[in-house]
C-alpha cells in the first residue's frame, strides 16, 4: 500500500516511516547509551558526534547521490586523502594563497568525479571498478605528492581548527559542524526541489526509461559523480581542519563507512529510493556505536569489532522488524 | 495536402543476425493518425526508435519538417517536437504518478520545483483522461493500465509536432480507449501528427487516417485506411491469406466436465486488493474474468497462484486444499500463470529464448534434475515452432525480441510444464492479429485436452469468444458469474458492470 | 576472428597475455620453469600459487554475484578459517599428525560454510541488503579472528598442513591443484546442472524467478555458504603458506580485489550471466599485476598509481562500448557516406 | 591536575586514577604484546585504565581523545597513528587539564601541548641496521646487492626506518639498494614480495625488513628458492619478537634491532608521577638494544613476548 494508517491530510509513506523509525532507534540507542554511561548524556556528546563524524557526513551525502543513480563510488576516501594531500602541499611547499588553494582542490576533486562519471556512462564500464580505479589513482598521488606525512601550518587551517562556537554552556560547536548542515541542507534541496535531483532518482529507478523520457541522462549521472567528487574533495578539506594534517594514510576505509552509513539510513543500493536524511541518521548512528564503545573502554581489539558488528546487526534487525510492512507486489 | 512533417527515407537497421529494417520509406503529414501495422517483429518499434534516435540508422535519413536531421537520442527528439510513448512501458517505477508525468519538465520558480503546481496539474489531467488514481501513489504500485495511461498522458501534455504511440491500448479497456482516441482526434483536429501502433483492427479502422505495413522490416505500401480491407490488410501483413481469423465457436461447446474441479476457492480474498469470493473451474473448462481497468482481475488470478497471499478463505487444487503461501506451491499442484506485466514479471532478458522457455520446467524439476540437452532443444524447438516466435533463434538473449514474440515465450515457458489450471493474465497483449487467433485456438485446444484456463483479457470480445464461464469483477469485488451463451454479449457485461445487477 | 574477438572471454585472455608478455621484456626468464627440488619452480609457476586463494574466493563471489549480491565478509572469513585451522593444530601434541590436521581443517571449512550460511540466512530470509547483512559479518568476523589468535601470530609446524598452501604434489603446487578441482567441481555444479541457469534468472530478475516457481531463497543461501566455504579453502591455503594464522591482517581487503576479479572476468555486479572462467582469467590478471610490480621494481609510492592505470586500461580496452567509440572513429572516412537511395518502389495506394 | 579525577569519570572509585589509553590498533602481533603490556601493568599498578582501539584510523583516535576530554579522565595517553594533526585535539586536552602522554610513535605538535613521550625512536633503529650494515661489508670490494621490504607505504615506522638505514648505507658506494618494494608488515606480503624479487634478482647480498614478521615471511620464500637463509642471503630485521628472535637464535637472521613493546610498566610510573605533581621527562626513550643471533641465544629464554 502506498500509505500507512488513514488517508487523511497528514499522510506518512512508508519510505518515510522507515527513516522515522531510523530515528527512533538512533534515539532509544543514545537514550540507552546514557542510562548506561553517565556522562553520555550531555550535550556535547551529541555535538561532538557531529564534529567527528563531519567530513564522514559530508563524504556519505555525496555519496548519496551517487548510490541514488544507482552507481557507487569507491575512491571518495581516497579522493577526500588527496584533497587533504593537496592543501598541505600547495600552502605549505608552493605558498599558494588560500583563496586559490581551496577552490583548486574543490574542483580537482570534481574533476575526478567527472573523470569517472564520463568513463562509467560513455564507455558503460561498471562503477565499481571505475571509481576502484579512481581510488588507486588519488591514493597513489598522495604518495607521489608526499610519502611522509605533512603538517599544515598555515593559520588558516590552525586557526579554523581551534575555532569553536560556545553553545550554551558547556557545549560548543565547530564550523564544521554548520559546514555539514549547509551541506545537508543544499543537498536536501537539490534532490527535491531540482530537475537534476529528480533526475538523479528517476535514473536510478530505471535508467533505460528515464533515457526514453528524455532525461538527460549522461549529464545526471556524470554530475551525481561530480557532486560526489565535490563532497569528498569538501570532507577532506573538512577533515584536514580536523586534523591540522595530510597524509596518504588518512580516511583508509572511509568509502565502507560512507556506503554503510548511506545504506543504513535506508537507501537501496539498487539506487532510486532513499532520502539524505537516512544518510545523515546513517552516519550518527556509526558515530554512536563508536561513542558508545568509547565510553565503555574495558573492550579488548577484536572485542570492540564484535561490539560493532553486533550493535550494527541488532539496529539493522530492529529497523528490519519495526519499518517494514509487507510489500504488496 | 501539405508537406509532410516528418518523413524517412531508405532507412535500414540491423541487429546482430538480424535485419530489422531494410530500406524503409515513411511519411507522416500534420493533422493525420497514422498507424503502422505489422506482425510481431515486423520492426515497428524499431522504426519508431530509429526515428527518436534511440537507435542510430545504418542507413537512411530522417527529415523534419523537409530538413534533414539527426536526432541524437529522446531527449533530442523531445526538443524536436516529437513526443513518445515507447512500447513497453517505460516510466520510472520509484517515482509518484504525478511526478512521472512532469519529470524533466517540471514547473518551477527561481529554480525550485513547485510541487504544488505538480500536483495539482497532474490531478487536473489524469481526471480529463478519467484515469482514476491518486497523483501521489508510486508508480509501481499501479496496474499496468493506469502506467499505461499515465505514459500517454505524459506524452499527450508535452504538446508536440509529432506524437508517437507504440501500442498504447495493449491494456486498455474499452473507455479508456474510446477516451484516448478522443484525445487523439482532437489533436489531430489542431494539426498533430499522430503515429499509432496497435494490433487491434478494430482500433486502427476506427481512429486511423492513413496506415503503413511493414513486413520483415521491409515496407510494404502506404495505404488509406478506408481504402483498404482487413482481409487485404491482414495479407499485406502476413504474406498470405489468412484463415485462422475465422471465428472460433467455443461458446457452444459448453460441455462442461462434471469432473471434481481442479480449482475450488472459498472466500479467497486480500485486504486492499480483492474482496473475498468463490470461485469453481473444472477440467476442460476456460473461465475468463471481465472487469474494468483496476476492476481486480490481475488481484484474483495473482491469489489464485499464490503470487499475492490471500488473507482470507482456502482454496482447494483437485480436490485437496492447498494453502497458497508462494507460487511454488501452486506450481507443484499443476497450476501454471502468465503474468500481464511481461518486463517486470515475466521475461528475464539476460537469459536466452530457451532458456526463458524451459525456465518454468526446469524450476520445477529443481535444479538437480536437469533437462538433457536433447530434450531441452527439443522442447524449446516445438514450442517455437507452435508459436511461431521469430527469430527462430532459441540462443538469442530474450530482451532482444520484439514484444509481441516476447509474450509468446512467457506462454512457451508455461505450456511446457503441461500444467492442469494455466491462468493467462493478458497472454494476447501486444500480439497481432495472426497470432492472437492462434493463440486462442491453443487455448480452446487446451481445454479440449482438460485443461483448466483461467483467462484474464482487458478484451471483452475475446473473453467471450472463448470462455465457458464468465466471472465478472467490479471494484475489487466478484458480482457476478454467468455462463457463457449466444445471448451474453459485450455490452451486455458492461451492463452487469454498470448496474451490478445479476441479467 | 570477429568470431574469437567476440568471445566474451578473449579480452579478459587478451590482456593477461599481454600483461605477462611485458613481464617477458622486463625480466627475460620470467617464462622459464625449472624443476627444482622435486616440483616446479618459476614465476608463472609462483603466479598461480599465490593467486590461488584470490581464484577461490573470487569463484565464490561471482556465484554470490550472479544471484545479484555481494559478500564483503571474504576477507575476514579468510581470516578465521586460517585461524582456527592454526589454533587447533598448534593445541595439538603432533602437529604433523595427519587425522589431526584434517580434523582442523574440516572444522575450519564447516565453520566457513557455516558463516556464509548466516550471510545467506540474511540476505534471503531477512530481507536485508547484501552489501549490509555481509559488512556485519565482516567487521565482527575480523573481531572473531583476532580473538581465536589472541591478536597474535600462531605459528604451526605442520607438514601435512603446509601442503595445503605451499606443498607440492606430483611436481605441481597442491593449491593449484585445489583450485583446479574446485574450479571443474563447480563448473559441472553450475553448467551441467540447472544451477547456474536458476542462479541467473535470480540475478537478472528476482520478481519473475519467484513467479516461475525457482526456490530462489534456497539457492541464495546456497550461494553465500558455497562462497564462504571458498573464502573457507582460501584461508587455509593463506595460512598455510606462511604456516602461520595471522588474524589481523590475513584476506585484508580481498573482498576488493576479488569483486574486481569478477568484473575484469566479464560478470556485472548488478546479477545474471556470470562466467566462471572469465573470473578465473580476472584473478590470474589481477595476481599478474602485483607480480609485475614486485618483479620489475615499480617503486613503492607509484604502485598505486601503476595498478590504477593498469585497471583502467583493462577496463577500456575490455569496454565493446569504448572500442566502438574509438574504432568509429577511426573507421568513419573509410565508411562511404550513406548516399540517399532512389525511392523505393512501393506500391502507394495514396 | 583539575583535581576532578572521579567525580565526573565513568566508574571511577575515589583516589584511583583513571587512565583513558587509546591504540593504534590491532594490525600486529607487536601491538597486541604492546596493548597486553600496558593493560597488565595498569592492573597492577591500579590504575584504572579506559581502553579504546582506533582500528589504524585517526579520526577515531581524535575523537576516542575528545570523549576521553568529556568523560574527564585523569590522564590521557595514546600512540598516535601518524604523526601529524594533533595540535587541536591536544589543545582540547590542555584546556580541560588533562596531561596527555604519547606512547610508542611521536607527534610533531608543539611539545608543550603533551607531557612526555615514551616510546622508541623509528629512525634510531633503522640507523643500527644500517651502522651493522656498514660494518659488515666495510671489505666489501665488489657492489653489495640490498632488498629492502618496506613497511605499509606513509606509515611513520616505514618512513623513519628507511630513513635512518639509507642515510647511513649512503656513506658506502658498494651498498646498493637494488629492489625496494612494501610488504605491508605482513608475514604473508613479505614472503610474496620477496618471492617475486628472487626470480628477478639472481644475487642479492642482503635483505632489511622492517620489522620481523616480514623477515620471516621472506626467509621462507629464500628456502623455498633453495637458497639459505642467513648465510646466502644476509636477513637484518626490527622489533625483536619472539619469532624473530628464534629465528635469530636459528641463525636464519643474522641481526635485529629491538623495538619494545612493552612500555606498560614505565608508562603507569608516568602517570602516577604525573598524578603525583612530579616532574617528569620529555623524552623517554624507552629500553631497546639490539641482537646479534649470538645474543639472541642468551635473550631467549628470558623473552616475555
Ligand atoms: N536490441 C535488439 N537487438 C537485436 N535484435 C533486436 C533488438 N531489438 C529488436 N530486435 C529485432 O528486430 C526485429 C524487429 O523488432 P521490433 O521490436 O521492431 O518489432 P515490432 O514490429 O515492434 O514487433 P511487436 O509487434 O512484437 O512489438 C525483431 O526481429 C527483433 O527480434
Ligand atoms: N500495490 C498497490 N497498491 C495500491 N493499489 C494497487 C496496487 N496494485 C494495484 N492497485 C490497484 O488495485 C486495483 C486492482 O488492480 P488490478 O491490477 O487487479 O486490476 P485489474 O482488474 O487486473 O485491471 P488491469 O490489469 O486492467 O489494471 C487497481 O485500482 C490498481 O490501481
Ligand atoms: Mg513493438
Ligand atoms: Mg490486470
Amino acid at each position: 500500500m502506498t500509505t500507512l494508517g488513514v488517508k487523511g491530510p497528514v499522510r506518512i509513506r512508508r519510505e518515510h516511516a522507515a527513516v522515522l523509525v531510523t530515528f527512533g532507534l538512533l534515539v532509544a540507542m543514545f537514550a540507552a547509551g546514557s542510562i548506561v554511561y553517565p556522562a553520555f548524556g550531555s550535550g556535547q556528546v551529541v555535538v561532538d558526534l557531529f564534529i567527528d563524524n563531519g567530513f564522514l557526513l559530508v563524504i556519505a551525502i555525496g555519496m548519496t547521490f551517487v548510490i541514488l543513480t544507482g552507481g557507487i563510488d569507491l575512491s571518495v576516501g581516497a579522493v577526500a586523502a588527496l584533497s587533504g594531500m593537496l592543501c598541505a602541499f600547495l600552502l605549505g611547499q608552493w605558498h599558494w594563497p588560500v583563496a586559490v588553494v581551496l577552490p583548486l582542490v574543490l574542483l580537482v576533486g570534481v574533476g575526478f568525479g567527472f573523470g569517472m562519471g564520463y568513463v562509467i556512462h560513455h564507455f558503460e564500464i561498471q562503477p565499481f571498478i571505475a571509481t576502484l580505479a579512481g581510488m588507486f589513482l588519488a591514493r597513489g598521488l598522495c604518495f607521489v605528492i608526499s610519502v611522509d606525512q605533512i603538517s599544515i601550518t598555515h593559520p588558516f587551517f590552525t586557526e579554523w581548527a581551534q575555532t569553536r562556537i560556545p553553545l550554551g554552556e558547556e557545549t560548543n560547536l565547530t564550523p564544521t559542524v554548520l559546514i555539514g548542515l549547509v551541506v545537508f541542507a543544499v543537498a536536501f534541496w537539490t534532490l527535491h526541489y531540482t530537475r537534476f535531483g529528480r533526475a538523479v532518482y528517476a535514473i536510478g529507478g530505471n535508467d533505460q526509461s528515464a533515457l526514453l523520457m528524455g532525461l538527460p541522462v549522461a549529464r545526471t549521472r556524470i554530475r551525481a559523480y561530480m557532486v560526489s567528487g565535490l563532497c569528498s574533495a569538501l570532507g577532506g578539506i573538512l577533515f584536514a581542519f580536523y586534523t591540522i594534517s595530510a597524509s596518504g594514510l588518512h580516511e583508509v576505509g572511509t568509502e565502507l563507512d560512507a556506503i554503510a552509513a548511506v545504506v543504513i539510513g535506508g537507501t537501496l543500493l539498487t539506487g532510486g529510493s532513499g532520502y539524505v536524511v537516512g544518510t545523515v541518521l546513517g552516519v550518527m548512528l556509526l558515530g554512536t556505536i563508536q561513542t558508545i564503545l568509547r565510553f565503555q573502554g574495558t573492550l579488548s581489539s577484536w572485542w570492540t569489532r564484535i561490539a560493532i558488528g553486533v550493535l550494527l546487526l541488532l539496529f539493522i534487525l530492529l529497523q528490519r522488524l519495526l519499518g517494514s510492512s509487507r510489500t504488496r507486489r | 495536402m501539405p508537406g509532410a512533417v516528418l518523413e524517412m527515407i531508405g532507412v535500414s537497421k540491423g541487429f546482430p543476425g538480424v535485419r530489422a529494417l531494410a530500406d524503409v520509406d515513411f511519411r507522416l503529414f500534420p493533422g493525420e493518425i497514422h498507424a503502422l501495422m505489422g506482425e510481431n517483429g515486423a520492426g515497428k518499434s524499431t522504426l519508431i526508435k530509429v526515428l527518436t534516435g534511440v537507435y542510430s540508422a545504418d542507413a537512411g535519413e530522417v527529415r523534419l519538417g523537409g530538413e534533414r536531421v539527426s536526432v541524437t537520442g529522446p531527449q533530442h527528439a523531445q526538443t524536436l517536437g516529437i513526443s513518445t510513448v515507447y512500447q513497453e512501458v517505460n516510466l520510472c517505477p520509484n517515482l509518484t504518478v504525478a511526478e512521472n508525468v512532469f519529470i524533466g519538465r517540471e514547473p518551477s520558480k527561481a529554480g525550485a520545483i513547485r510541487w504544488r503546481e505538480i500536483r495539482r496539474r497532474a490531478a487536473e489531467l489524469l481526471t480529463r483522461f478519467g484515469v482514476d488514481v491518486d497523483p501521489g501513489a508510486r508508480l509501481d504500485t499501479c496496474s499496468l493500465a493506469i502506467q499505461q495511461l499515465v505514459a500517454i498522458v505524459r506524452a499527450v501534455d508535452i504538446s508536440a509536432k509529432v506524437l508517437i504511440l507504440d501500442e498504447p491500448t495493449s491494456s486498455l479497456d474499452r473507455d479508456e480507449v474510446e477516451q484516448l482516441f478522443t484525445v487523439m482526434r482532437r489533436l489531430r483536429d489542431d494539426g498533430v501528427a499522430i503515429l499509432f501502433v496497435s494490433h487491434f483492427l478494430d482500433q486502427v479502422y476506427e481512429v486511423s487516417d492513413r496506415m503503413t505495413v511493414l513486413r520483415n522490416g521491409a515496407l510494404v505500401g502506404e495505404y488509406q485506411t478506408a481504402r483498404l480491407s482487413r482481409i487485404d490488410l491482414v495479407g499485406h501483413m502476413t504474406g498470405r491469406t489468412l484463415s485462422t481469423l475465422e471465428q472460433l465457436h467455443v461458446r457452444d461447446e459448453t460441455a462442461r466436465v462434471q469432473a471434481e474441479p481442479v480449482l475450488k476457492a472459498d472466500g479467497v480474498g486480500r485486504k486492499g486488493a480483492i474482496a473475498p469470493f468463490d470461485l469453481e473451474i473444472h477440467p476442460g473448462e476456460v473461465v475468463g474474468l471481465a472487469g474494468l481497468l483496476g476492476s481486480g482481475r490481475t488481484e484474483a488470478a495473482r491469489l489464485m497462484f499464490g503470487a499475492d497471499v490471500a488473507d482470507s478463505g482456502t482454496v482447494a487444487l483437485g480436490g485437496a486444499s492447498v494453502p497458497l503461501r508462494s507460487p511454488n506451491a501452486a506450481i507443484q499442484h499443476g497450476v501454471a500463470f502468465c503474468p500481464e506485466n511481461r518486463k517486470s514479471e515475466g521475461l528475464i532478458e539476460d537469459l536466452t529464448v530457451g532458456e526463458n522457455i524451459v525456465l518454468a520446467l526446469q524450476a520445477a524439476n529443481g535444479w538437480l534434475r536437469p533437462l538433457s540437452q536433447a530434450k531441452r532443444q527439443e522442447l524449446v524447438g516445438r514450442y517455437m515452432t507452435a508459436l511461431r516466435i521469430t527469430p527462430a533463434d532459441p540462443d538469442m538473449p530474450a530482451r532482444n525480441l520484439s514484444g509481441g514474440n516476447q509474450q509468446k515465450v512467457l506462454l512457451a515457458r508455461w505450456l511446457i510444464t503441461q500444467p492442469k489450471l494455466l491462468i493467462l493474465d493478458e497472454p494476447t497483449r501486444g500480439i497481432d492479429v495472426g497470432a492472437k487467433a492462434e493463440i486462442q485456438k491453443l487455448v480452446v485446444s487446451l481445454a479440449e485436452d482438460g485443461v483448466a484456463v483461467l483467462f484474464v483479457s482487458a478484451e471483452l470480445e475475446e473473453v467471450l469468444r472463448i470462455s465457458h464461464k464468465i466471472e465478472v469483477l467490479r471494484d475489487r469485488r466478484l458480482i457476478a458469474e454467468i455462463g457463457n451463451a449466444a445471448s451474453v454479449t459485450p455490452e451486455g457485461i458492461l451492463e452487469i458492470i454498470a448496474n451490478g445487477t445479476t441479467s | 576472428m570477429k568470431a574469437v574477438t567476440g568471445h566474451r572471454l578473449f579480452w579478459p585472455a587478451a590482456v593477461l597475455v599481454v600483461m605477462l608478455l611485458a613481464n617477458l621484456v622486463v625480466t627475460p626468464g620470467f617464462f622459464s620453469i625449472q624443476v627444482r627440488n622435486g616440483h616446479l619452480y618459476g614465476s608463472l609457476i609462483d603466479i598461480l600459487l599465490l593467486g590461488s586463494p584470490l581464484m577461490l574466493i573470487a569463484l565464490g563471489m561471482t556465484v554470490v554475484i550472479a544471484t545479484g549480491g555481494i559478500d564483503l565478509s571474504v576477507g575476514a572469513v579468510v581470516a578465521i578459517s586460517g585461524a582456527l585451522a592454526c589454533y587447533l593444530i598448534s593445541g595439538q601434541e603432533d602437529q604433523g599428525a595427519v587425522t589431526g590436521v584434517l580434523v582442523a581443517v574440516a572444522l575450519a571449512l564447516v565453520l566457513s560454510a557455516a558463516l556464509g550460511f548466516w550471510n545467506g540466512l540474511f540476505v534471503a530470509r531477512v530481507g536485508i541488503q547484501p552489501i549490509i547483512a555481509t559488512l556485519i559479518l565482516m567487521v565482527a568476523g575480523r573481531g572473531v579472528a583476532q580473538l581465536i589468535t589472541s591478536g597474535k601470530n600462531i605459528n604451526v609446524n605442520s607438514p601435512p598442513y603446509k601442503l595445503i598452501g605451499g606443498g607440492y604434489w606430483l611436481t605441481l603446487p597442491f593449491a593449484v591443484i585445489v583450485v583446479a578441482v574446485v574450479v571443474a567441481l563447480t563448473g559441472l555444479a553450475v553448467r551441467r546442472t540447472a544451477l547456474g541457469m536458476l542462479l541467473e534468472a535470480i540475478g537478472g530478475n528476482a520478481e519473475a524467478s519467484r513467479l516461475v516457481g525457482i526456490r530462489s531463497r534456497r539457492l541464495v543461501v546456497l550461494a553465500y555458504t558455497f562462497c564462504g566455504l571458498c573464502a573457507g579453502i582460501a584461508g587455509l591455503m593463506i595460512s598455510s603458506n606462511i604456516s602461520t594464522a595471522d588474524g589481523n591482517n590475513a584476506g585484508l581487503w580481498m573482498e576488493l580485489d576479488a569483486i574486481l576479479a569478477v568484473v575484469i572476468g566479464g560478470t556485472a555486479l548488478t546479477g545474471g550471466r556470470f562466467t566462471l572462467a572469465g573470473t578465473i582469467l580476472g584473478a590470474l590478471v589481477i595476481q599478474t599485476l602485483s607480480t609485475t610490480i614486485y618483479t620489475t621494481g615499480v617503486p613503492s609510492q607509484v604502485t598505486l598509481v601503476f595498478k590504477a592505470v593498469v585497471v583502467a586500461i583493462v577496463c577500456l580496452i575490455q569496454s565493446p562500448a569504448f572500442r566502438a567509440k574509438v574504432f568509429r572513429r577511426r573507421a568513419r572516412p573509410e565508411a562511404p557516406p550513406p548516399a540517399s537511395p532512389a525511392a523505393a518502389d512501393v506500391e502507394v495506394n495514396a | 591536575g583539575s583535581g576532578s579525577g572521579g567525580s565526573g569519570g565513568s566508574g571511577g572509585d575515589d583516589g584511583k586514577i583513571t587512565l583513558g589509553f587509546s591504540q593504534v590498533g590491532s594490525e600486529s602481533g607487536w601491538r597486541e604484546a604492546n596493548t597486553k603490556s600496558i593493560k597488565e601493568s595498569a592492573q597492577t599498578a591500579g590504575i584504572d585504565l579506559k581502553f579504546s582501539d582506533a582500528q589504524q584510523k585517526q579520526e577515531n583516535q581524535i575523537a576516542t581523545i575528545r570523549s576521553y576530554i568529556q568523560q574527564k579522565v585523569d590522564v590521557i595517553a595514546f600512540s598516535p597513528v601518524v604523526v601529524t594533526g594533533w595540535d587541536a585535539v591536544l589543545k582540547e586536552a590542555q584546556a580541560a587539564k588533562i596531561p596527555v602522554v604519547l606512547t610508542d610513535r611521536a607527534v610533531d605538535s608543539d611539545p608543550s601541548l603533551y607531557v612526555s613521550f615514551l616510546g622508541s625512536d623509528f629512525v634510531k633503529e633503522g640507523e643500527a641496521i644500517g651502522d651493522w650494515t656498514l660494518n659488515e661489508y666495510k671489505d666489501a670490494t665488489g657492489p653489495v646487492n640490498i632488498v629492502q621490504l618496506e613497511g605499509t607505504v606513509g606509515s611513520a615506522p616505514a618512513i623513519d626506518r628507511k630513513k635512518g638505514f639509507e642515510s647511513k648505507i649512503a656513506s658506502n658506494p658498494n651498498l646498493k639498494v637494488i629492489a625496494s618494494q612494501s610488504g605491508d608488515f605482513t608475514r604473508a606480503d613479505g614472503k610474496e614480495v620477496m618471492t617475486a624479487i628472487l626470480k628477478a634478482n639472481p644475487k642479492i647480498d642482503l635483505l632489511f625488513a622492517h620489522n620481523d614478521d616480514m623477515g620471516i615471511g621472506a626467509i621462507q620464500a629464500i628456502e623455498e628458492a633453495g637458497k639459505k637463509p642467513g648465510v646466502d642471503i644476509k636477513i637484518v630485521t626490527i622489533d625483536a619478537v619472539h619469532d624473530g628472535m628464534q629465528a635469530l637464535a636459528d641463525g636464519k637472521i643474522n641481526f635485529i634491532a629491538e623495538c619494545s613493546p612493552l612500555l606498560g610498566d614505565q608508562l603507569m610510573e608516568i602517570v602516577k608521577q604525573i598524578k603525583a605533581g612530579q616532574p617528569v621527562e620529555k623524552r623517554i626513550i624507552t629500553k631497546e638494544t639490539t641482537f646479534t643471533q649470538q645474543q639472541a641465544s642468551e635473550a631467549l629464554p628470558s623473552r616475555k613476548y
